[in-house]
């Protein structure tokens, strides 16, 4: 079975799954697709599609690169936060428009990013769980942030971006293709880029001939740090707007994971799997009113990308696949 | 000011869920394999646990019932991880997600009633019965000969499966058996810290948590104990810590902090004097 | 005489199509010792695979005793057949005890700890085998890990043991005792099948002397008519020449290295205070038994690994402080001991393999030319004569002489002034290894030193300048045409 | 795909239908709730409105949205309304979902039951001017400018004012705790009239000094509506560390009488409250009993969601802001002392079962008189004199203590709705 087939049967499966859990609800297993077409056909709902793809795809994109590079990190959601957080800064606190607030973001993301990067290089840490640990950290700083200093008035929210700020859904798309596009091209056509698959697949083969582990961990952690920092800029001008406390992030950072292996780990395949889960959760919200609970979105993305990589990555043991 | 028996009553508490996954974890990472899906099988153990508490009536029939759920929840693991070679960060990964969401549905269907609760304390039979494991899980590990097999395909599965060690068999057993324990420790969280109530996100990251406790201590069941006392001790003081001035951010942060702060200190000693699993978290 | 294990007919295909057994008839008795001999890569591995139960075969009958054939290693051990492979598969972080415990309970016998540890210092005192029981694996040498295998074989190969290669870390002296044993545990009632491709030690081990050849049993000798022209013979279908080490000169010398300490990864030191000296046009061979230090000296002079203390001088600059991709760009190339994962990387595809190397040698340019690249490895592909169905086939792909083909051609064209080669004609057949060793003495012949660690003793004496010992770690002793190989094997267990 | 793969696969496809088992399960048994939701109609009467209910939380979770969605499937029984609820909206995401649903649904009223919709409401409100939209818990002066958008909350500060009475009547150490979700106006006048109504409270027992002693400790805040394990690890420090005997809180989870509880089970008597719904009915419907319950806060939304549905299906639409208090949605406002229902289900917000072991007759008395008179405003706990300090986000303070409200000085709704100050005897830990 080709690597797309895989992909292919893997959501089909998901699907599948879905529609079996719909068979027990009341609208049936026809539901599903029936909204998911209702979702496609529709302007307006393509247009929230399109916005709420885009961050996901492009910290997907970035997570694509650092797992080919076999940097596993699960940071992206923290990095997302914050560097949403910073650019909401930079424009609602500090009045600064133009490139300020996606530069905050970048940076921001790239630093968050840089920890377990650092962590790695350094000291051997398993970015997996420091990559984990600081997501927490970065919504403990969020929640905290949004209590004291950022909060505006006299309840627990900051400052929203003013409407004339929100991206347009076709810019963000363009951002998000764009972004896409350039990660794909920094792994094919770049050294460094070709340094890092070889170094995700053997690492001792690069560290000899190409380049030191300390490079490109740290150009993977840096890469997708800002990458979802670009991520985190898209999320505040395309819905966000502004922050309230939150008992629990929001998760288009897991997405984003879940995106890199369901477009095994291929930025361009991100993005396509980015632009599924995100017409998924919209079709998601639109079952719910015909009794479809609300976690069955994610039980599907789920389910597609373990059917995916069971396909695909046979015989594959574990950190590079 | 500072009682320092409540807070251990406190830290106890918190340790169990915390060690029955964190041994469940340890052992199937001794016979090198990772399953990252611990927070996925915590939540659903949670969800279920509430659930059967509900209709069965008692606390123990549900803490089995949830390990059952989650040793049934791991074969989405097990069948694409070991017996067809998917990559098992992946898989994990979407275990996690796959239980998170699962948990939601199932939890959403308790509709806010309680289960009868446990009681949480010391002498509670689980926090017994946890040292018991604690226990069994070392003698298994260093005393047996199935230890010493586990031992050994954690070291060198291609060696393992050269010399006819049963690799799939005790791996997909033991990853079994974690998912078991991992289900127990969510329906002990909700059953016995949260009073038999479940809610959304109620494992809180816990399960995360865990896969840390297992790196700190050192893949040994007695040291995941002890690592997992010492963090239930950090997750029981937040409001201690910011009465003595701590910020508050940091309090919040404090255990996560702790654990990403143990990583770094056991990645330093590592490469000198002890070495975790060959087959785990080692990389080229 | 009923025999102990009777094969029919043996054909393996493996699943990318290369035939390794073409209908492979054996029958083994009681008591006597078969010597298999043949080049690598003529079947004899996957022979002994199938015969023990490790494969199955694609067709063919196997009969143990009146038994049926075993179907898993496990069921085979418990029939009393037993492979001691050629490298040790000792778990290092398990004691002697637990590793000789294991296998005795994977093979069916039931022992208690204390068991355990008594069959181990029975069999150890009975047949001069000196273990420590409660010894850890990983502090252990090479040689006491082949001598854990050779007794765990003992104990568990009640009826039929195969040794597969078992001399290949072992000195001269420790090969004769190899042999006497072989030969006592025949004489209690086993058949013992011992595969090696020395013709040497097959003739003085043997009952009967078996070769192969691609994938066929092509001799069946008894040991009085056996002799080294007939097995080479029978080997090669001719005898063969080989290939003339070049009369070189010896010029300047390029690679120095002074009073090297490595430390081990598993403690204590892993190369103590080594010094040697090598010149343009020649090749220095290093000798010595794996486990000796062999890796960590390349790891040292490449970069992976920092020493404790020394110096390693190329060209006379000190590289010490270098990383690995610096020491490169001044003139050092690398043909590591391991093909996938260190020398290529797999997944890649040949072109990226073989270009992304000597590109990063010309000072690593941002951008990566696709058609650079191609002209770069296809220049490698062509005049190293590798054979491969396009340049955008995955490396993996390749069979593994092909890779070290790759390896080779690649890390010489990028026009070194010293070559690092570790073992670089292993598990090649003849030709792939001929090959391989005429590229070395050429890239000598231009101007470069080279540096050959090898555990090959003859390969060394064939193309060497001269030859150093490397034993735990120091060297102990320095060689030079004509070979006294005798003298070089006591040097290796010297130290 | 050969034959050893095509089980292993069988073998996944078993071990999937199981899970979808497990999920089927939990789908079947909340089928009931979802059937509920289009059941308005079945009595053939005309559907006048369909009402749109966005939570913030998953439905079975206890609390905030499980207490709004209780009331909307109240209102849902009647035949003139269709209910449909999304559950699990991110606040982030309200926007697009909900401008979502009033494309396809064409909806008459959509309820916003979380603070964080609010901007998503302001969007919205002007694109679907024939819409109505109901903001739980904005500050009205937000929507100013949307004649098609309401607010409306239950407010609890006079019941919070009258746990306080109960606190100090029956405290041993003087020492009342307090743990808040954040230290916003709302969770800030709670304190202080848990407070103010403690050292009445004490003053009536004749304990405390007459109530000079009382002292509120408050943790720091959990930066989380909903944080049972901090909740919990707050309420044990309180207890262990600093003697408290009763806990009040703002949290929207049941963690912090449930720690109560579990003191008493441990031979400290501990005592706590209520939160949006009635505690003791939970454990005996449990069989157990509840020992640290004083008294609480509950609130009912549905006579809120009644009275606001039916005002617009008669077409008698006008944008209001239901700030609802004691006596609010009552049929009869005032009763004497002997026929109070104090402590029992009555309008939008009232009292939770009091205890009438715990509490002393003379204070029980004292409650149910202020409970009256409350509700005809005829008692109002912030009045003056008051002493205070103002404090930061934290709950650290920023000043020295001085007089807040003047003596004999009444505050009114702003001075409420924006108090950034404590009461003297409350302090941070």
């Amino acid at each position: 079975m080709g690597r797309l087939g895989a992909v292919a049967a893997g959501i089909a499966l998901g699907l599948l799954a879905g529609m079996i859990g719909l068979l027990v609800t009341q609208p049936g297993p026809l539901a599903l697709p029936r909204s998911l077409a209702a979702v496609i056909t529709s302007p307006g709902l393509l247009e929230n599609v399109v916005r709420l793809a885009a961050p996901i795809a492009v910290a997907g994109s970035g997570l694509a690169l650092a797992y080919r590079a076999g940097f596993i990190t699960i940071g992206s959601e923290g990095q997302m936060l914050l560097a949403s957080l910073a650019s909401l800064y930079v424009i609602s606190y500090l009045g600064v428009g133009g490139p300020g607030p996606l530069l905050a973001a970048l940076s921001v993301g790239a630093l968050w990013g840089l920890i377990p990067g650092l962590l790695r290089a350094y000291a051997g840490v398993n970015e997996v769980l420091s990559s984990l640990m600081l997501n927490y950290i970065a919504l403990s700083t969020v929640n905290y942030l949004v209590s004291t200093s950022l909060r505006e008035g006299a309840f627990t929210q900051t400052r929203f971006i003013g409407e004339d700020k929100v991206l347009a859904a076709p810019l963000a798309l363009g951002i998000a293709v764009l972004a896409a596009v350039g990660m794909e091209s920094f792994l094919r056509y770049t050294m460094p880029g070709a340094a890092m698959q070889a170094y995700g697949t053997a690492p001792r083969m690069a560290r000899t001939y190409l380049s030191t582990d300390r490079r490109i961990i740290l150009q993977a952690a840096l890469a997708s740090g800002a990458a979802s920092g670009l991520a985190g800029f898209l999320m505040l001008t395309g819905f966000q707007r502004g922050f309230t406390a939150m008992s629990v992030t929001p998760g288009y950072g897991y997405m984003g994971v879940l995106a890199a292996w369901l477009g095994l780990k291929s930025p361009i395949g991100a993005l396509g799997a980015a632009l599924l889960f995100s017409t998924l959760a919209t079709a998601g919200f639109l079952l719910q009113p015909q009794g479809v609970p609300g976690s069955m979105a994610l039980l599907v993305q789920a389910l597609a990308v373990l059917g995916t990589v069971t396909l695909v990555s046979r015989g594959g043991r574990g950190w590079s696949s | 000011m500072v009682e320092l028996a409540s807070l251990v009553t406190a830290a106890l508490a918190n340790a169990v869920p915390l060690a029955l996954a964190g041994i469940g974890e340890a052992l199937l990472e001794r016979s090198g394999r990772v399953n990252l899906g611990v927070e996925g099988l915590m939540a659903i153990g949670a969800a279920v646990g509430v659930l059967a508490g509900i209709h069965l009536g008692s606390p123990y029939l549900a803490l089995l019932g949830s390990g059952i759920a989650a040793a049934m929840l791991s074969l989405l693991y097990v069948v694409p991880v070991i017996l067809m070679g998917a990559d098992q960060i992946v898989a994990g990964l979407a275990l996690f997600f796959a239980g998170t969401a699962l948990a939601d549905l199932v939890g959403s269907a308790t509709g806010g009633a309680p289960a009868p609760p446990l009681d949480g304390s010391p002498r509670d039979p689980i926090a017994a019965s946890t040292l018991a494991l604690a226990a069994g899980a070392m003698v298994l590990l260093y005393r047996s000969w199935l230890g010493v097999e586990i031992r050994a395909m954690g070291e060198s599965e291609e060696y393992a499966v050269a010399r006819g060690l049963r690799v799939p068999l005790i791996q997909g057993g033991l990853a079994v058996a974690a998912a078991f324990l991992a289900g127990v420790a969510g329906a002990y969280m909700a059953l016995a810290l949260h009073n038999g109530r479940w809610y959304s996100g109620i494992t809180a990251g816990w399960g995360w948590i865990a896969l840390g406790l297992v790196i700190l201590g050192y893949w040994s069941p007695a040291g995941v104990l002890l690592a997992s006392l010492l963090t239930g001790a950090l997750l029981a003081s937040r409001t201690l810590l910011a009465a003595y001035g701590v910020n508050e951010a940091l309090a919040d942060m404090a255990p996560y902090l702790a654990v990403l702060a143990a990583l770094l200190a056991m990645s330093l000693v590592a490469g000198r004097r002890v070495r975790p699993p060959a087959m785990v978290w080692r990389r080229e | 005489m009923e025999p102990l294990l009777e094969a029919r007919g043996i054909w393996k295909v493996y699943p990318n199509g290369v035939e390794a057994n073409r209908g492979v008839d054996v029958e083994l008795y009681p008591g006597q010792v078969y010597a298999l001999l043949g080049e690598n890569g003529a079947g004899k591995t996957t022979l002994v695979k199938i015969l023990s139960g490790v494969e199955k075969p694609t067709r063919g009958m196997i009969r143990l005793g009146r038994g049926p054939a075993p179907s898993s290693p496990l069921q085979a051990q418990r029939a009393g057949v037993y492979m001691v492979p050629q490298h040790p598969t000792l778990f290092p972080n398990l004691t002697v005890l637990e590793d000789i415990g294991l296998a005795l309970r994977m093979a069916g016998i039931k022992v208690s700890r204390e068991g355990a540890r008594r069959l181990i210092r029975d069999a150890s005192a009975r047949y001069g085998l000196t273990v420590d029981p409660d010894a850890r694996i990983e502090g252990l040498g090479v040689g006491e890990r082949q001598r854990v295998e050779v007794l765990k074989g003992i104990l568990v190969g009640r009826r039929v043991l195969f040794l597969d290669e078992p001399s290949t870390h072992m000195t001269p002296g420790e090969v004769d005792t190899l042999v006497s044993l072989a030969r006592r545990l025949a004489g209690e009632g086993r058949a013992i099948v011992y595969i090696t491709h020395r013709i040497e030690e097959a003739l003085a081990v043997a009952d009967k002397v078996l070769v192969m050849r691609r994938g066929r049993l092509v001799a069946t000798l008894d040991r009085e008519e056996a002799s080294r022209d007939k097995v080479l013979a029978a080997m090669f279908g001719r005898i063969p020449g080989r290939p003339k080490p070049a009369s070189t000169r010896p010029g300047g010398e390029v690679l120095r290295v002074e009073d090297l300490w490595v430390p081990s990864p598993h403690g204590g030191w892993a190369i103590r205070g080594v010094s040697l000296k090598v010149r343009a046009g020649e090749v220095l061979g290093v000798a010595g038994i794996a486990g000796n230090g062999q890796r960590e000296l390349v790891e040292a002079i490449v970069g992976l690994t920092k020493p404790r203390r020394g110096k390693i001088l190329l060209n006379g600059i000190d590289i010490g402080g270098l990383p690995p991709q610096a020491r490169m760009r001044m003139g050092l190339a690398v043909v590591p001991e391991e093909r996938l994962g260190w020398a290529v990387a797999p997944g890649l595809s040949v072109c990226l393999n073989t270009a992304l190397p000597l590109l990063a040698r010309n000072g690593s340019p941002l951008l990566l030319r696709r058609s650079y690249a191609k002209m770069l490895a296809g220049k490698v592909v062509r005049e190293a004569r590798v054979k491969t169905s396009g340049l955008d086939q995955p490396v993996e792909t390749l069979s593994g002489g092909n890779i070290q083909r790759l390896v080779v051609g690649r890390e010489l064209a990028a026009g070194p002034r010293v070559v690092v080669a570790m073992n670089p004609a292993a598990g090649l057949d003849y030709n792939g290894a001929s090959m391989v060793e005429s590229m070395l003495l050429e890239t000598a012949a231009r101007g470069a030193g080279v540096l050959l660690i090898d555990e090959d003793l003859d390969l060394l004496a064939r193309v060497s300048s001269r030859i150093v010992v490397l034993s735990r770690g120091t060297l102990t002793g320095e060689f030079t045409p004509p070979y006294d190989v005798e003298a070089i094997g006591r040097a290796m267990t010297m130290g | 795909m050969d034959r050893r793969d095509f089980l292993k696969a069988g073998a996944g496809l078993v071990a999937g239908l199981a899970i979808g088992a497990i999920g089927g399960y939990a789908l079947g048994s909340s089928k009931a709730e979802t059937t509920l939701q289009a059941s308005g109609n079945s009595e053939g009467a005309k559907v006048r409105l369909k009402a749109l209910w966005i939570y913030v939380g998953p439905i079975g979770d206890y609390g905030w949205t499980h207490s709004h969605h209780i009331a909307k499937e109240k209102v849902a029984q009647h035949s003139w309304v269709e209910t449909v609820h999304l559950e699990k909206v991110p606040e982030t995401q309200a926007y697009d979902v909900i401008k979502a649903q009033l494309d396809q649904g064409g909806y008459d009223a959509v309820f916003a039951t979380s603070y964080g919709y609010m901007e998503a409401i302001k969007r919205l409100a002007p694109q679907y001017p024939e819409v109505k939209f109901y903001h739980c818990s904005g500050p009205w002066e937000e929507f100013r400018d949307h004649p098609n958008v309401s607010t409306y909350f239950a407010e609890f500060y006079q019941l919070y004012y009258l746990n306080g009475v109960a606190a100090g009547a029956v405290t041993e150490s003087c020492r009342l705790g307090y743990i808040p979700a954040f230290l916003i106006p709302e969770v800030v006048r709670h304190i202080n009239a848990f407070a103010i109504g403690a050292i009445h409270g004490a003053k009536i027992a004749g304990k405390c000094g007459n109530g000079s002693q009382v002292e509120v400790l408050v943790t720091p805040p959990l930066n989380s509506w909903f944080a049972p394990d901090k909740a919990r690890a707050a309420a044990q420090t309180l207890v262990d560390q600093y003697g408290v005997d009763v806990l009040s809180y703002t949290e929207d989870s049941t963690a912090t009488i449930e720690a109560a509880e579990e003191y008493w089970s441990e031979g400290s008597k501990v005592y706590s409250f209520s939160h949006y719904s009635d505690m003791t009915q939970y454990y005996k419907s449990q069989g157990r009993e509840l020992r640290s319950h004083l008294t609480g806060q509950i609130s009912d939304w549905s006579p809120i969601y009644y009275t606001l549905l039916a005002a617009q299906a008669t077409g008698g639409y006008t944008k209001v802001d239901i700030w609802a208090r004691l006596g609010d949605y009552v049929p009869i406002r005032w009763r004497s002392p002997e026929s109070s229902r104090a402590g029992s289900p009555e309008g939008a917000v009232y009292l939770a079962p009091l205890n009438r072991e715990a509490i002393p007759p003379r204070v029980l008395e004292e409650i149910i008189r202020l409970y009256e008179d409350m509700k005809e405003l005829l008692y109002e706990p912030f009045t003056g004199p008051l002493r205070g300090y103002q404090i930061d986000e934290q709950g650290r303070p920023q000043e020295e203590v001085k007089l807040k409200v003047e003596e004999g000085a009444r505050l009114g709704r702003d001075s409420l709705w924006y108090m950034n100050w404590f009461h003297e005897s409350v302090q941070r830990i």
